[in-house]
């Protein structure tokens, strides 16, 4: 691949449902090896930015590169085969199929078997034990055999950490991947995402609402606000600025910056 | 030795026609008591009398045949109600070499074009329904549009009524063909309308509908006397002939009803009915009756047999007497030929339906009907 | 051996297998342990019926697809045989050719309304086939001349196929071998090879893949699986099953017409097998066909006979009289959903809802 | 400690085959804000669907007011002046803000102040008033969530969870309205995993591990003893191992 | 902070996106006159385009029970043409008892001997409704494929009890006298009949529409069915109102059925299913939940299959299924979606 490209890009993407301005002309580059944070307040089009890169909106205008890559017109499957994977906000799994199941499924794709008509499933054996290991590491792996209806939220979300992780594509983007989490669990998924970054190919998007997190993962934060790019830097900078400190975590300039 | 007959009627007990079914059923168990004066035997044979369900549906039609003839050991079959069913079971009868007597399915190609020599029809067909209409109607001058439902069955109807309409001088203007399952006859009303309006003299709408959904009510409320245009159709059961009320002086031609053919037969066949059900006979308890004398007539033939050949020679040809009048099966195609009664309704308060009186009865010599089997 | 045959798929249930063995074991013999015209002819229905059904459960129980197009794609297949031994007379090769037609008019038709209309919402594609379906049964009671409209097609099939023709002089306890016995064989051994295959397919990666696009469509896309597909190759593979099933009931018959290939009311009895049996379990299919069927071939005789026991009662009487066998029928279907919410294969196993 | 406005005695829930609950007691004082504590899994929400009955207890008592509501159905439970912020938020997407709120001021059209006071804690709401709930974004549909609870004045409130994914400007909103409701005579049960709210807030504290109560005392206890916090959390992760 | 920092940014909307927003609104009137334009003789045109509105409302009055039913509850009830089926019986048997007042041609008594007759149909069907809902319909809340299997069984019974009832033959019954035959205007004969349907519909679709923008009934519905338990949390009792508006969407089939009756003037067993297919698709035209739309895509099917049968009768045989199909791909939701379909 050519290395001059950042991994992803977007050119002044914007999005309107009727005449309200989502996500408002864009423009930002992912490089290699990094990890975004993105962070703005609830409805800053944080979600939907995450939407329009991964296909599940169709942008009103502006684009989507991956490595160079022009992705407008592809469906998000076609996305995701290019290496765009995500998790989801609010949590969104095949809730009849086990644990096991949900995570193996991801590994199948991965692996471009899902038009296989003729083998048992049940033979591929490597995906299995794919599945389990990625399910050892979020430590679910003694619920595998759990239909995911019966798992409580925080176990819910932990499998949709899973599975991203499972997919092993080239862009990772997290939506709040801790909320809901108890404490306890919250730096097994950082240890994790952590891990990831150490994998210098691939770029990490993560959006945030906990700054602690923020501060331990991100090299880099950038500011969504009423849909628009307003912010971008180093994090320590970003988190000090006036629009970050009174829009986004409603202090007064005064007001010193510690936990949250 | 004497032996059981077994007699297997086959026919749709359930569904949509039911009503057909039950008529039809009452007038074959009378036909069989009548013929063997009550004993339910014909030289000593009793004479047994099984029921399968077609549910109209013709796969259940001819597995219910094949269980009939092969599992029973039916000598001969009588039925079904509906002419898809009818028309599944035909190769039945020829696979076993026994006989079917079709009654009261209307199709053409039953004794037409699918008619093997095991097939036998007491019930009228469509041709004869539609040239008793043609002679009962055509006059030199009128001018008729038809109304029929589109699909096979109204398709022929309307083909035998136009070929039989040659030569009487009438002539056929306009054919109209609606979906069966039409709900609103303006459309089509109206195109018969604008079709006949400029038209002189006098004016028929001829409508051929079995079944549900009759349109006649529908097209009256059109007011059609206003443009001089005429309704006629054919016979139906009494239920249906309620509508006929509000059509005083319609005419067409039937082939049953209870006031009209005069005969010992349909004597008894009244008086008995009017005794157990407390109604009168209907459209097809007479086609049942005829089926059930049919059979007792042609077992006397064979001195009690129930061997196919001697069955076939015995009915081939044979003149038996019905509610309907006398009948007769013709050699060629085993279609049963009648008389057919022209009539004009007429409104009687104390009587739910409109009443067909006679015009004039159409004798067997004064209709052509067409042979199709060859 | 036979772990391998059936794909590793195991009924889960000691009383669900021996259920399924019975049923395997009735129809293998059925010829010998239930003589008589109208036996054999329920159970090459019920053949037939186990393949049709099985083929809708992939639509319906695997992928989570209502279609009401499914006896569409049965009736293609019947009158693509009963049309080429009209056409060509009745020879083997016009049958076989006949069927090989049949099924490949129901796959391309099957991925036009595939990838035309499987985009729009569940209950609108359920509606959207409906609609198409009822205008094909427009469209072959029209064409009369063709396909014999509403009365369908009567015709003839190779004689080594019908009664007529005797392979052997001698009866086998009791059961003359004659080429109806031939033909039932040939539709016995047809229906398990499809069955059988069909099992494979579920079992496979595709059929995997096919539960998550029921579970959840917008996730499945969004971990590479093109959900579209994956709908429309279940639909096609659904359809072509669907076709050989109406080939063999053509064969069967000797008589193809709407009413037993195309008619609302036989989709809607594939619905309640479906879900009497159990839905997205194959062996449901099984179990729901022949339930079903043995339902409605004998409840009518039933109830003659209680009938008759309670000739005298006057209500009840009449409710019970033969001619009310679809009343029970209706009965049946509210009761069967009541009681067996998961179908039978699902309280077999244990499963709650 | 002041009266218990809500009181659970031994309670078992079962969903299914499982048995989750085993044995909860609870006490949640008149007027405070109660918090419960616990790792995924523990049983948080099933306590409070049990207390809202929308999972039936299959032993115990649930006392509200002294009387016992665990035979109660939903809306009897509801009508009693308890209300609910589920976990899943439990909005109506199909309808709009405006529907959704209507919906939850059971006792018709909501009084003006009260509404203004909710639309200034969370200002989404007023823009997005007539669109569709289903189109608001995470943290939105958390607020409308909270919104409908506190819409009209109920003696309980039961609240699963309800900063998460919200942003620290909003989250301060609530934990400032919270404290508003408690001046109210509203009490408050809060099940919660962001712990400086639980401190900011909470009278009083239970942890649940394993479907029952391992801890019960003061907040500011629990708070001030980073050794028993330790204990409990350090508890709890080992258990989960 | 200023104040377009807190507002998220809005645009306006252009004239043609709002265009379409209102114009469902355009197409029966558009209709009507590209009917005219390829019919030409405006008698005929006047016959025709009366009756299809008349035919519309009458599609109508059957589809409302079925618009709250399907469009709100979500309840796939292939039962509700046993419902229709159920009116007309029982209205029938109420005018023939009544004939004295229908044999009159007075129209005081003529219109209240049908409005008894109404009434009577409501009251059964009604009742029936609450029977079908606490016995077939309560356990399938939720699942399509379940409720078409039970509500198609319940239809099979009481088609099935109908005919132990009333018996298997088809039953007949005249209009009452003054609303036989029809007027001439313009030298079009409009049946007096569908005048009544007309008025009948027109003033079910302004009290429905009423009272589902007036109460909150049709919002809790709405919400009951996307989260029972959510709306029991708010403290509504949702199953007693599941119960009712199931209860009331069955007796406006009994209503329905009474209309459909006397314009068939032969009544079976079967006739309620028989027009269900139809239905369905209206309802499917209108949008879920929506009873404006649902009277929208009833006009446009009533006229359409006027126009089409009139010029072109093999087009008719497919052109209420066509409509659909053009209605969602122009919209996939219908003409006026007001719940989102599944
Ligand atoms: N499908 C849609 N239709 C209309 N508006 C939408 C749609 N999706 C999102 N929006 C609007 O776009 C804005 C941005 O939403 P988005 O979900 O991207 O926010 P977010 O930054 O992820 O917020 P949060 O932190 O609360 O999750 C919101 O105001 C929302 O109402
Ligand atoms: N519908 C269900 N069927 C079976 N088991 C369930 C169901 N819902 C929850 N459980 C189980 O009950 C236990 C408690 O779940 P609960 O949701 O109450 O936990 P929680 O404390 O709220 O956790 P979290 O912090 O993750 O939300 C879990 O082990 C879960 O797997
Ligand atoms: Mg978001
Ligand atoms: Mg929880």
């Amino acid at each position: 691949m050519t290395s001059e490209h950042p991994v992803l890009e977007t050119r002044d993407l914007t999005i309107r449902f009727g005449g309200h301005v989502a996500v408002d002309a864009v423009s930002c580059a992912f490089q290699r090896g990094t990890t975004t944070a993105i962070v703005g307040p609830n409805g800053a089009g944080k979600t939907t930015y995450f939407n329009l890169i991964s296909g599940q909106l169709t942008a009103t205008s502006g684009k989507v590169l991956l490595n160079g890559e022009d992705l407008s017109g592809l469906s998000v499957a076609a996305r995701t085969d290019r290496g765009i994977g995500r998790a989801f906000q609010l949590t969104n799994l095949f809730p009849s199929l086990t644990v096991r199941e949900n995570v193996r499924l991801v590994a199948q794709a991965r692996a471009r078997r899902g038009y296989d008509l003729f083998s048992v499933a049940s033979s591929h054996v490597e995906l299995i034990e794919r599945a389990e290991h990625v399910l050892a590491e979020v430590r679910l792996i003694e619920k595998a055999d759990q239909t995911v209806a019966a798992l409580s939220h925080g176990d819910q979300r932990k499998l949709e950490v899973a599975m991203l992780i499972a997919l092993q594509p080239q862009v990772l983007m997290f939506d709040e991947p801790t909320a809901g989490m108890s404490v306890d669990e919250v730096p097994v998924v950082l240890d994790l995402i952590a891990g990831l970054k150490r994998d210098t190919d691939r770029s990490i998007l993560l959006v945030e609402h906990k700054m602690d997190v923020i501060r331990s993962l991100a090299d880099r934060i950038i500011v969504l606000h009423n849909g628009a790019l307003v912010a971008d830097g180093e994090p320590a900078e970003v988190i000090a600025s006036p629009i970050v400190q009174q829009a986004y975590l409603g202090r007064e300039p005064e007001e010193e910056t510690v936990d949250a | 030795a004497a032996e059981d007959i077994t007699i297997a009627h086959v026919y749709g007990k359930t569904g949509a026609l039911e009503a057909y079914a039950k008529q039809s059923h009452t007038g074959l168990m009378m036909g069989l008591e009548y013929a063997t004066d009550g004993s339910m035997e014909v030289d000593g044979n009793k004479l047994v009398v099984i029921e399968k369900d077609t549910q109209l549906k013709p796969d259940v039609g001819r597995a219910a045949l094949a269980e009939a003839y092969g599992d029973d050991d039916a000598a001969i079959a009588v039925g079904p109600v509906s002419s898809g069913v009818a028309l599944a079971m035909l190769p039945v009868a020829e696979e076993y070499g026994k006989i079917l007597l079709v009654e009261p399915a209307v199709a053409d190609s039953i004794t037409g074009e699918n008619w093997n020599r095991y097939i036998f029809r007491t019930g009228r067909n469509s041709s004869q329904d539609a040239v008793a209409n043609a002679v009962a109607l055509g006059k030199p001058g009128v001018k008729i549009a038809t109304l029929a439902q589109d699909y096979a069955f109204g398709r022929d109807g309307v083909a035998a009524f136009k070929q039989a309409l040659k030569g009487t001088g009438a002539e056929l203007v306009f054919e109209e063909y609606a979906p069966t399952d039409t709900q609103d006859f303006t459309a089509s009303a109206q195109r018969i309308f604008d079709a006949l309006k400029g038209e002189k003299g006098r004016k028929f709408l001829f409508v051929i509908w079995a079944g549900g959904n009759n349109p006649i009510g529908k097209i009256k409320a059109m007011d059609p006397d206003r443009l001089g245009i005429e309704i006629a159709t054919g016979g139906n059961i009494l239920a249906a002939m309620k509508a006929y009320k509000a059509l005083p002086g319609m005419e067409g031609a039937t082939y049953y009803y209870y006031d009209i053919p005069k005969n010992p037969v349909n004597d008894w066949l009244v008086t008995e009915h009017e005794k157990r059900f407390g109604t009168p006979p209907d459209f097809f308890t007479a086609g049942g009756m005829a089926a059930g004398m049919a059979i007792v007539e042609a077992l006397k033939k064979t001195g009690g047999s129930t061997d196919t050949e001697d069955l076939i020679a015995a009915m081939e040809g044979m003149e038996w007497q019905t509610p309907k009048g006398k009948m007769v099966f013709r050699k060629e195609d085993h279609q049963a030929l009648q008389s057919m009664y022209h009539f004009k309704i007429k409104v009687d308060p104390n009587l739910e339906w409109g009443v067909p009186e006679l015009v004039r009865e159409l004798k067997i010599d004064d209709m052509d009907i067409p042979i199709h089997n060859q | 051996m036979l772990v391998r045959i059936i794909s590793g798929d195991m009924p889960r249930s000691r009383l669900l297998s021996l259920i399924v063995l019975v049923i395997g074991f009735s129809l293998l013999f059925a010829p010998f342990l239930f003589p008589g015209i109208k036996s054999l002819d329920t159970a090459a229905r019920i053949a037939i019926f186990i393949v049709l059904v099985a083929s809708y459960d992939l639509l319906l129980g695997y992928t989570g697809i209502v279609s009401f197009a499914h006896t569409m794609f049965y009736g293609i297949g019947a009158y693509g045989t009963a049309l080429a031994l009209d056409a060509w007379g009745p020879s083997f090769w016009a049958m076989g050719l006949g069927t090989l037609l049949g099924a490949l008019v129901a796959a391309v038709l099957a991925l036009l309304i595939g990838l035309f209309s499987l985009r729009v919402r569940a209950i609108f594609f359920a509606m959207v086939t409906l609609a198409i379906a009822s205008a094909f049964a427009v469209l072959v009671s029209q064409m009369s001349a063709f396909t014999g409209g509403e009365d369908g097609l009567t015709y003839r099939i190779p004689r080594e196929l019908t009664p007529a023709f005797r392979l052997m002089t001698d009866k086998i306890l009791d059961v003359s071998i004659n080429g109806r016995l031939l033909a039932y064989y040939l539709i016995f051994f047809c229906a398990l090879v499809l069955f059988l295959v069909l099992l494979r397919i579920v079992n496979s990666p595709f059929g995997t893949t096919l539960k998550a696009v029921r579970d959840n469509s917008f996730r499945a896309e969004a971990i590479g699986y093109r959900v579209i597909w994956y709908r429309t190759g279940a639909t096609v593979l659904s359809a072509v099953v669907a076709a050989l099933a109406g080939s063999l009931l053509a064969i069967w018959l000797r008589y193809t017409g709407p009413a037993t290939t195309l008619s609302m009311e036989i989709m809607i009895n594939i619905l309640l097998m479906v879900v009497i049996g159990g839905m997205g379990t194959m062996y449901g299919a099984v179990v729901g066909a022949t339930i079903f069927i043995l339902a409605q071939t004998y409840l009518q005789d039933l109830m003659g006979i209680a009938s008759k026991a309670t000739d005298g009662i006057p209500l009840l009487s009449e409710l019970i009289a033969p001619e009310r066998w679809l009343l029970w029928l209706g009965v049946l279907f509210i009761l069967s959903v009541y009681f067996f919410p998961t179908g039978i294969v699902g309280r077999l196993r244990g499963e709650v809802k | 400690m002041p009266e218990a406005l809500l009181t659970l005695d031994g309670v078992h829930t079962h969903i299914g085959p499982y048995h989750i609950l085993h044995g909860v007691d609870l006490e949640v004082p008149a007027g405070g804000v109660a918090m419960l504590l616990g790792r995924n899994g523990a049983g948080k929400t099933t306590t409070l669907r049990t207390i809202m009955g929308l999972w039936k207890a299959s032993a115990g008592t649930i006392r509200f007011h002294g009387r016992d509501i665990a035979g109660l159905d939903t809306p009897a439970i509801a009508k009693l002046g308890i209300a609910f912020v589920p976990e899943d938020m439990g909005i109506f997407t199909d309808l709009t803000v405006q529907e959704n709120m209507m919906l939850a001021a059971r006792s018709g059209a909501p009084d003006r102040p009260r509404l203004n006071w909710i639309c200034d804690l969370f200002p989404p709401l007023r823009t997005f008033w007539h669109s569709p709930a289903g189109t608001l974004s995470g943290g939105q549909k958390q607020m409308l969530s909270v919104a409908r609870a506190i819409i009209e004045p109920r003696a309980l409130i039961l609240i699963d969870e309800p900063t998460k994914g919200l942003a620290p400007a909003i989250i301060k909103a609530m934990t400032a309205a919270l404290r508003q409701l408690k001046e109210t005579d509203t009490t408050i049960l809060l099940v919660e995993q962001n712990f400086s709210m639980a401190r900011a807030l909470g009278d009083t504290v239970a942890v649940m591990d394993d479907g029952r109560i391992i801890h019960e005392g003061d907040m500011a206890d629990l708070s001030a003893d980073a050794g028993l916090q330790e204990r409990l959390m350090g508890l709890s992760l080992e258990a989960h191992q | 902070m200023s104040d377009e920092r807190i507002r998220p940014r809005f645009d306006e909307l252009s004239f043609s996106q709002r265009l379409g927003e209102h114009a469902p609104l355009l197409l029966a009137p558009v209709l009507a006159v590209l009917g005219l334009i390829a019919i030409g003789d405006p008698t005929t045109w006047l016959t025709l385009t009366v009756a299809g509105l008349a035919m519309g409302l009458m599609i109508f009055i059957m589809a409302s029970g079925l618009t709250i039913v399907f469009g709100l509850m979500d309840v796939i009830n292939f039962g509700h043409g046993a419902f229709v089926a159920v009116g007309a019986f029982v209205g029938v048997t109420v005018l023939s008892l009544l004939s004295g007042w229908t044999g009159t041609p007075d129209i005081v008594m003529n219109i209240s001997a049908i409005l008894l007759a109404i009434l009577a149909a409501m009251i059964a069907t009604g009742a029936m409704g609450w029977l079908f809902e606490r016995v077939i319909v309560m356990p399938v809340y939720g699942f399509h494929l379940k409720q078409i299997l039970v509500t198609m069984g319940g239809l099979i019974v009481t088609e099935q009890l109908i005919h132990v009832i009333w018996g298997p033959d088809a039953l007949h019954i005249a209009r009452p006298e003054t609303l036989q035959g029809s007027v001439i205007v313009f030298g079009a004969a409009i049946e007096k009949y569908r005048i009544l349907a007309v008025a009948v519909g027109l003033a079910l679709f302004f009290a429905m529409r009423h009272v589902l923008r007036k109460t909150r009934i049709g919002l809790l519905v709405r919400a009951g069915v996307e989260n029972g338990e959510m709306v029991e949390a708010l403290g509504y009792r949702i199953k007693a109102l599941f119960l009712w508006v199931f209860v009331a969407g069955s007796a406006l089939a009994g209503l329905g059925g009474v209309m459909w009756g006397l314009y068939q003037e032969t009544i079976t067993a079967q006739m309620g299913s028989e027009i269900m297919v139809l239905v369905f698709v209206v309802v499917i035209i209108g949008g879920l939940g929506s009873v404006e739309g649902c009277f929208i895509g009833a006009l446009l099917v009533g006229l359409l299959a006027n126009y089409a049968a009139f010029l072109a009768p093999k087009v008719a045989l497919v052109s209420t299924i066509a409509l659909m199909v053009a209605v969602l791909m122009w919209r996939p939701q219908g003409l006026y979606p007001v719940v989102k379909a599944k």
